[in-house]
């Protein structure tokens, strides 16, 4: 039996999907002549601004697209769903923002992103655009400390692009924002868990199989193998064993501001997402750490898996007058 | 072989994959994102369509037809490494209108290079390229024989190597970070590889 | 086996969550001192202004609590998961929020809901505090069109919520902010459609069965059920029938504006929310209609279901003015 | 019948309403929202602690007590009803210490007509009132008989008019849209009804 889903045809979803967004949202973004999968701010990109380009596959919504405007993303370079975009789209959003000031790449470490954006980034050299590349790896769990750059990019992406995207806005140099973004990545810790499988369109079968009862630590956003799977445990439990790992690495010291995200993955409703935001805020306070800023809601998706991540950005002063700053996007808003 | 030779095997390359689809989705499901043949059959289903479109064509033509083609509509892993391997191959028999037998197994080992060069994977990482390297040292041992045999020769040592993978740890790949949980899983992309060298044999 | 949740004891879900949002959204909501289930905005209430109060049940988050701040409503009270809140959040609303030009309660049609906010209204009555009602009934699917005041009120209430609370931003009168709003009301339409069944954090049972493969139009947000039952159709069929139904009892003329919500309810990924829209906005299209705004998400949920409604607000040129006007609520923003 | 024997019959009722909480969610899920049994176990976990903290008290002030927990945990459809059918039996023996046989009809009697002011139903609309209002009327028919008959007639007249609710379609509340959907199926609290009634009985 099929899985339930509200689409036509599994090989149209990724298009339609794009058609609907620019049907609500034709004010703030736009597709690229080029390339239907190239979506473009309207009000972003412009003379002498480096230009961010970020993307990845569907699926994630509002991940990548809906952090697309003025103040975050020039444009997104959009794939099949659970699959990196080819080069094509990558190339006609470079060609699309580029100010004169170069391009950065920003998207998660995943082995097909890299292959594609890294030739994107090949023929954009022949058109003599620079663009250099930033992944982000904030998921702690895929990876033990001494790998930390085999990480792969989970919800934390929406911090580090938030504070990429503030950079260029504030017309700083590709040096700079390409600091930023770095600076910005080493400081954003996610850990997630999942409840439930999630189903492609094409398939409409259960991705992976999680067994009444269970939940899986670090499970990654496409249904990667997490770090420890068992019976699923109160809220409070959930949230200490993240947050022990998370404060672990953060290695912060009282007095310290951290902006917080709590995310949902896709058919975790609110309630839940608010009842672990109660403890990660005590949890924070015990340690002495002072939220500066907090969201909570689906940022990252994985289609309608049920689960939800933590995401800690452990700020300084400039991280958090980046994360501050007003930004336009179609699904996100900082006023 | 001539360019309408080349279409034949990969558009039965195409139907195999469309035939394996729910089997190599499964596959990638266990270690993976369990879209592995969503992107293989969408991927030749593009070539299909280009070369169905194509009017006559060198193999080098043909070649490069198809890694277009399935780069722009897959992206993914899978996307880079067979436009890779499709450019490499084309490449290789470039200027020539129609191939010998001398010929097979040129084309065998350039596939497996894009594929290293692409993908950075060493063998024994458990990737695609654990099926493609037998195949094209195979290929390579069996210079000299009728293209068929080179090729089947090439599908029987992919077959041998994608079976091998379920003894590997994954080093690459959305698996990487399994560890040992990957150990009895065949790779999904050496599967896939071991049938699309048997699809063209079968077609020659 | 129970239903797979991240929450601690089932009985103390609300509360927690509200924890939870006050933690993330303290500069925008607090509690009322004379109830913790009454939400106040920080920056509504003022002297010689309206106050508006809505509120009804947990489990359709952002729905109330959300949509508390300035511009929209002043104040929510909160009741446990699926059932009204009682009198005494709801009177507290009303002591918090009363600036001396009288207080409106809105809230969805059900019958306990009712029951409660009467008894409250009574009781602001004995404060001298004059409190008018006006229920949403923008559910088309819950009752034939001559007995359009039997309608339940669902994710309609989103559009009526935020006129009404324009109006009394504005500084209207008691008589104008109601007249809004049962305007708002009579010219709001709402259809559902759920794949899946939702379950309660108390019994962590699914509140109703919907077996594989099968979906239900008309659906209520507690699971009430709907106008028909059958196998999951593609999308473009789904939204037909809900637009024809919708189309139909809106009687606009070629020419005329709408605003549009694509509402998922709790487990609809944004994909499907999208390719959605993108067939709503067609058959807008085709019957000659402008769309002046569109938003897509989730708005008014039930717990995690699966599934999805569509709402079009007919509008006229004062409707049109208080839906752009901008508010800031914890949840939702215009801008 | 002294305040602290209303305290045990209320007491009963909430071990009861305890004992059939998923029963009467899973009988409100067929046709409203699955809750009834978290509204009338909650809500009478709230009197029992309400009554536990009360030193003495009369009659009313039990009742009054009652009536205020009740609603305030519970909110809801029950939470105005049974505050206002507490209420009213309160106010019906206003000033009484110790109540009388006499007492007991007008107690059920109060009852029911607070839940009938309170929800505006008519007989035959498929809600709690189709139990409650024969336990009043077979409350009054036994008037002159020792209070443990009046609630046992009145409980059993309960337990008649919850079973008759399944073959009523519902004009009120959650379930009114099903129209003829909701036949076959009890209403869920006029079920509770005839167990609360039942549990009073049995406590006396
Ligand atoms: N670096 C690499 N080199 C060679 N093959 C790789 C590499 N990374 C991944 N692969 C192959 O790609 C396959 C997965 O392809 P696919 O599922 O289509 O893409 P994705 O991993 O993006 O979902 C793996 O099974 C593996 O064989
Ligand atoms: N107007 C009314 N008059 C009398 N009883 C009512 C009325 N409306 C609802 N009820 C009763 O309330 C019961 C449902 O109670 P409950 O589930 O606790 O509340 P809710 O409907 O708010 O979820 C129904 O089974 C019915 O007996
Ligand atoms: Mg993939
Ligand atoms: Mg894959
Ligand atoms: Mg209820
Ligand atoms: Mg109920």
């Amino acid at each position: 039996m099929q899985t339930k889903k509200i689409i036509n045809n599994g090989d149209d979803a990724v298009d339609e999907m794009l058609d609907g967004i620019l049907l609500a949202h034709g004010d703030t973004l736009r597709a690229s002549e080029a390339s239907g999968r190239a979506i473009i701010a309207r009000h972003g990109p412009r003379e002498g601004k480096v230009g961010l380009v970020i993307g990845g596959g569907s699926g994630h919504e509002p991940t990548f697209v809906g952090f697309v405007g003025q103040g975050l993303a020039d444009a997104a370079a959009i794939g099949n769903v659970f699959a990196s975009p080819p080069p094509d789209p990558a190339l006609a959003c470079v060609q699309e923002v580029s100010g004169g000031a170069g391009v950065l790449f920003m998207y998660g470490n995943y082995a097909g992103d890299v292959m594609n954006f890294d030739m994107a980034a090949e023929m954009a050299a022949m058109d003599d655009i620079e663009v250099r590349t930033v992944l982000t790896t904030d998921d702690v769990a895929s990876a033990p400390r001494d790998q930390a750059e085999k990480r792969r990019g989970v919800a934390g992406n929406f911090f580090i692009f938030k504070a990429a995207g503030a950079a260029a806005d504030e017309m700083m140099s590709l040096d700079d924002v390409e600091r930023v973004a770095r600076h910005a990545n080493a400081r954003t810790y996610t850990m997630g868990v999942a409840l439930s499988p999630c189903s492609l369109p094409q398939t409409r079968r259960w991705n992976f199989d999680l067994p009444e009862g269970e939940m899986e630590i670090g499970m990654g956003i496409h249904g990667e193998p997490g770090i420890e799977r068992g019976p699923i445990k109160p809220a409070d439990e959930i949230v200490d064993e993240m947050m022990d790992r998370i404060l672990d690495e953060m290695g912060a010291a009282s007095g310290d501001r951290v902006a917080v995200l709590v995310n949902g993955l896709g058919a975790t409703p609110l309630m839940e997402l608010y009842i672990m935001n109660r403890r990660v805020q005590a949890r924070l306070g015990e340690a002495g750490l002072e939220t500066h800023a907090t969201w909570v809601g689906n940022y990252c998706t994985s289609l309608e898996m049920a689960g939800a991540s933590v995401t800690v950005m452990h700020l300084d002063d400039e991280l958090q007058r980046l994360i501050d700053r007003p930004c336009h996007c179609a699904m996100f808003r900082v006023v | 072989m001539t360019g309408d030779d080349i279409k034949a095997m990969l558009l039965a390359v195409a139907d195999a994959m469309d035939a394996a689809r729910d089997e190599l989705c499964a596959l990638d499901g266990e270690i993976g994102d369990a879209d592995h043949g969503i992107a293989m059959s969408g991927g030749f289903g593009a070539v299909r369509t280009a070369l169905s479109g194509m009017d006559g064509g060198t193999p080098t033509e043909v070649f490069n037809a198809a890694a277009k083609s399935f780069l722009n509509a897959v992206g993914a892993s899978s996307g880079p490494l067979y436009a890779t391997a499709f450019m490499r191959a084309g490449a290789a028999v470039k200027g020539s209108e129609v191939l010998s037998d001398a010929d097979a197994p040129a084309l065998v080992e350039a596939m497996a290079e894009g594929i290293s060069h692409r993908g950075k994977a060493e063998p024994g990482d458990k990737t695609m390229l654990d099926a493609w390297a037998p195949a094209a040292e195979a290929a390579r041992a069996a210079a000299g024989q009728p293209a068929a045999e080179v090729f089947a020769a090439a599908a029987t040592a992919a077959e041998k190597g994608a079976e091998a993978t379920s003894q590997m740890q994954a080093k690459l790949g959305r698996a990487a970070r399994l560890g040992a949980r990957s150990l009895g899983h065949r790779d999904p992309g050496a599967v896939s590889a071991a049938m699309m060298l048997r699809a063209m044999t079968a077609a020659l």
